[in-house]
């Protein structure tokens, strides 16, 4: 779910960089005022190459394979480091492996950067309570998240003369193909959150 | 020009992309793709460019079969229920040509330089050391946990692991463990970072930009501008 | 030591197999192991002694020639459950959260019954000596318990044919010693891929050495393992314990190298 | 061996160390390194000694006792140049992009002139016969290259003191054999911790056994390793080249144990 470049009109593109830009300065100075942030440094990088990598391997959703995003669980696995993680994801991804683009960068980087976030609140809010409720709320609700900043984008950006209804049921169709991502990555995070509380507790923030 | 150094590339990439971006009229068009061209040769990067150009490509004709079949008013030709419409067209003329020329222009530029000059770049062109350090972390051990993350999902298929759907919660279990194993790792690498002294971040100093460097950034601009102008003219 | 059965476990027959894109890595195979027997694999790092098993195991197409495993030839992505690999790194081959739950996962995916699952856990358990680590995380085991746990995730499947790459890397004395005890006791045929020669002399009447992806010898471990120009040729040493020493002298000598 | 100082590189005194929130791992820990001596450090998996390395080289915090090395005492966080420390998983002291640039970041930290850094990087990597190499990404490196390469990181920092954590673990016959030599040649004094005897006996004249985070034995290292009784205790056995053989039918005695 990669907005290639090209597509949308050169203004929302720049927007996109500004937003971005300003969420990274606010997820910098959070990390700032953390006791020791360049500690956190290797910790970040070795769980945001996983992510990475985890992300580049093909999982199967019959009748065929998906690529998972893993927005929410790096929002709830990282904090507020999971928006320059994800920046720089994106940036390697769009240079080294095509996958995105340049202008785009800033686009991408709130499709993934916005869901990640929500998943974080949501698991600090009833993560405690409800942690599989949470849990799967925070990787399937990020996938549709990301899909609906996504969708909407696109529709922006789309040329004017568009017919309603043909725009309707893309947006439609689009939304129903990404169901089952969003259903295997609620699954997915669900099952990996509940193996770390009971086996490895300390890697989860506290929820 | 294949010394142009990597900050110098960044930058030249970012205003030719902006402006290859902002073109709107089909007009400018075969110009943008001239210089796109042109840039790719100069940069000596023809292959890499063709090679990576697949993906862009399939994109473009998926946009190209479907644009003008359901976008615009003026129908060109109809086909039974199927009309062809001016509008749509030229809307996936327009995608298509931007979208390929900034491919070909990034591609040309960035994906020829190793990826941890790359990140040297970013770091001249001052980016957070935090998310240059990140960068370079992640390039240096991707492949290994790759790797990982492959070797465990063979040894899953050799234990009889179930495949399809039912195959999810054992992805999820895979993740974990690479994850623990991940922040086990990174605690060595902590120690091994203080010991050697880190303290200001990974990547190497600024390299000064040269005179060719300005004039690249320059001619570039000038170019991305002038697009932008002749576009908005004509 | 083999059974009254005519069939091999591990039939090769003039294997050639490469990784996708790459050149071939190894080059006319052809041995075969009969039903029990412990046969050692010697070679310098990049003869293919992984990449042979990765081919027996299934994962990888061989280019020609083929493979058999209990008379049937393997095919690449069938994955069969007479070989079990136990690879180098035994951290990527343990992915469930805890041991009991690793053993068992072989087990399960037979489609067995939980009485029996649970049995053929606990039995590989108690050979592999684990037994009261049961609830213990997969990764706070030692390393040598690590490995030993592998052993047991690929025991529970009951294979005939076990696969052991580099089984002693990272363990202590003990811990070896321990490992070859309970390697010498089981009666699988084994394939036992090791740069630690002293355990391959200690556990294989049989050797072979591989290098560059032929088979350069294949006997009696003693006249192979202790021929030195066989050794030396394919970067190995004679092991100590087959060469006869009467001074410690000879350590200056060597140290001077 | 040792030069005509009067300090030693390395003085442990009634050191008592332990993770954070767990019982102390070392107990009265005392001994001392003289300049150019290298010493082997052996003891079972769990005895001590890589916490032992940490302590020394400033990532843990002594309980009781002190650390010092050249004299001065070692605190916790205080980043010392004159100790250099090699893990045992090479892969996680490699964090640099290129070998060249892994072995120039730690003279690039000390804030050291381009020319310098490059003369010191240069250097490291001759002596670690690395030359040539300098450009290649540390993950396309083999195991053995990746080890030389952790130690000319740590020899391009000009320490005093080389703490090698299983400098041989993972590396095959000719690779080690190399290893050796190359330590061999070495004039810092050096701390090596290995399961690997018979590389212990080949480099240091002396060793300490470790076990349970007390010092068990200290002394000539064919003394030390030859002791069966001593060796036994802590879980090790005495190296094969340090019984005569005469035989090889001992094999199949030891293959019932
Ligand atoms: N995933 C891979 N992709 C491509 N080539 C590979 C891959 N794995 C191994 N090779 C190549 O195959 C050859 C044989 O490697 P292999 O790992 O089988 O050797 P080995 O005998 O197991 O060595 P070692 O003793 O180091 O484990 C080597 O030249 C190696 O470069
Ligand atoms: N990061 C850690 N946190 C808590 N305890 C630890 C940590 N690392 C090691 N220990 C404990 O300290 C003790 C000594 O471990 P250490 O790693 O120093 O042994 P070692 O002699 O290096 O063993 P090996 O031969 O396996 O490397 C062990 O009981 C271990 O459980
Ligand atoms: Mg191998
Ligand atoms: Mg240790």
């Amino acid at each position: 779910m990669h907005l290639p470049d090209g597509i949308v009109p050169v203004e929302m593109a720049l927007a996109g960089y500004a937003c971005s830009a300003g969420l990274v300065a606010v997820a910098l100075h959070r990390i700032k005022a953390r006791p020791d942030p360049q500690a956190e440094i290797p910790r970040v990088a070795m769980l945001t190459t996983v992510f990475f990598a985890a992300s580049l391997a093909a999982v199967p959703v019959p009748p065929t394979t998906v690529h998972l995003m893993l927005a929410g669980l790096m929002g709830v696995m990282l904090g507020w480091f999971a928006v320059p993680a994800i920046m720089v994801g994106l940036f390697l991804q769009a240079v080294l492996f095509g996958h995105g683009g340049l202008t785009t960068l800033g686009l991408n980087g709130l499709i993934l950067c916005l869901p990640a976030l929500l998943a974080l609140r949501l698991w600090q809010q009833i993560g405690g309570r409800w942690p599989d409720l949470a849990a799967f709320g925070a990787g399937a609700g990020a996938v549709v998240v990301a899909i609906a900043i996504f969708a909407a984008i696109v529709l922006t950006g789309l040329p004017a003369e568009l017919d309603a209804r043909a725009e309707r049921a893309a947006v439609q169709i689009f939304a129903l193909a990404h169901l089952p991502l969003a259903l295997a990555e609620g699954v997915i995070v669900l099952v990996l959150l509940r193996v770390l509380r009971r086996i490895e507790p300390r890697l989860l923030p506290d929820g | 020009m294949a010394e142009t150094s990597p900050r110098a590339r960044l930058i030249l990439a970012l205003v030719l992309a902006f402006g290859f971006a902002a073109v709107q009229g089909l007009a400018v068009l075969p110009l943008v793709m001239a210089l796109a061209v042109s840039v790719v040769l100069v940069f000596g990067a023809g292959r890499v460019v063709l090679r990576r150009m697949r993906a862009p490509m399939l994109l473009v004709l998926g946009l190209t079969l479907v644009l003008p079949l359901i976008s615009g008013s003026t129908v060109l030709a109809q086909i039974g229920p199927v009309a062809l419409r001016l509008e749509g067209l030229q809307a996936a003329a327009l995608i298509a040509g931007r979208l390929l020329s900034i491919v070909a222009v990034t591609v040309a530029l960035l994906a020829t330089l190793s990826p941890f000059d790359l990140v040297a770049g970013l770091r001249a062109l001052r980016v957070p050391a935090l998310m240059t350090d990140l960068a370079l972390l992640t390039l240096r051990y991707l492949d290994e946990v790759t790797t990982e993350l492959r070797r465990a999902s063979i040894a899953r298929s050799l234990r009889g692991g179930k495949r399809g759907w039912r195959a999810l919660p054992d992805h999820a279990l895979l993740l974990a463990t690479s994850l623990i194993r991940a922040q086990a790792r990174s605690e060595r690498l902590w120690a091994a970072m203080r010991l050697r002294g880190y303290g200001t971040g990974l990547a190497l100093p600024n390299s000064p930009l040269h005179a060719r460097d300005w004039a690249a950034i320059t001619g570039a601009a000038l170019l991305a501008l002038g697009v932008v102008w002749l576009d908005r003219t004509l | 030591m083999a059974g009254p059965d005519i069939v091999n476990v591990l039939d090769l027959d003039g294997l050639s197999v490469g990784w996708p894109g790459h050149a071939p890595v190894l080059k006319e195979l052809s041995f075969a192991l009969p039903r029990g027997a412990h046969v050692g694999l010697v070679g310098p790092n990049g003869a293919g002694k992984t990449t042979l098993f990765h081919t027996i195991a299934g994962v990888l197409r061989a280019q020609a020639g083929s493979v058999r495993v209990m008379g049937r030839t393997v095919l690449p992505g069938q994955f069969r459950t007479e070989t079990a690999l136990v690879f180098q790194q035994a951290e990527d081959q343990l992915f469930c959260p805890t041991l009991a739950e690793d053993v068992a996962f072989g087990p399960r995916n037979l489609g067995l019954s939980e009485a029996e699952i649970s049995a053929r856990a606990r039995a590989a358990l108690s050979v592999c000596e684990l037994t009261g680590l049961e609830d213990r995380p997969v990764h706070h085991l030692s390393g040598g318990e690590k490995r030993r746990a592998c052993i047991a995730g690929a025991l529970a499947m009951q294979p005939d044919l076990l696969l052991l790459d580099e089984p002693s890397a990272a363990l202590d004395m003990r811990q070896r010693r321990r490992l070859i005890a309970l390697l010498a006791k089981m009666d699988q045929a084994m394939l036992i891929a090791s740069h630690d020669l002293e355990l391959v002399l200690e556990l294989c009447p049989r050797v072979i050495v591989i290098d560059q992806g032929r088979v350069c010898a294949d006997g009696p471990a003693h006249e192979v393992l202790g021929d030195a120009r066989l050794m030396e040729a394919h970067g190995q040493e004679v092991p100590h314990s087959l060469t006869p020493h009467y001074t410690p002298g000879h350590l200056h000598v060597r140290n001077s190298l």
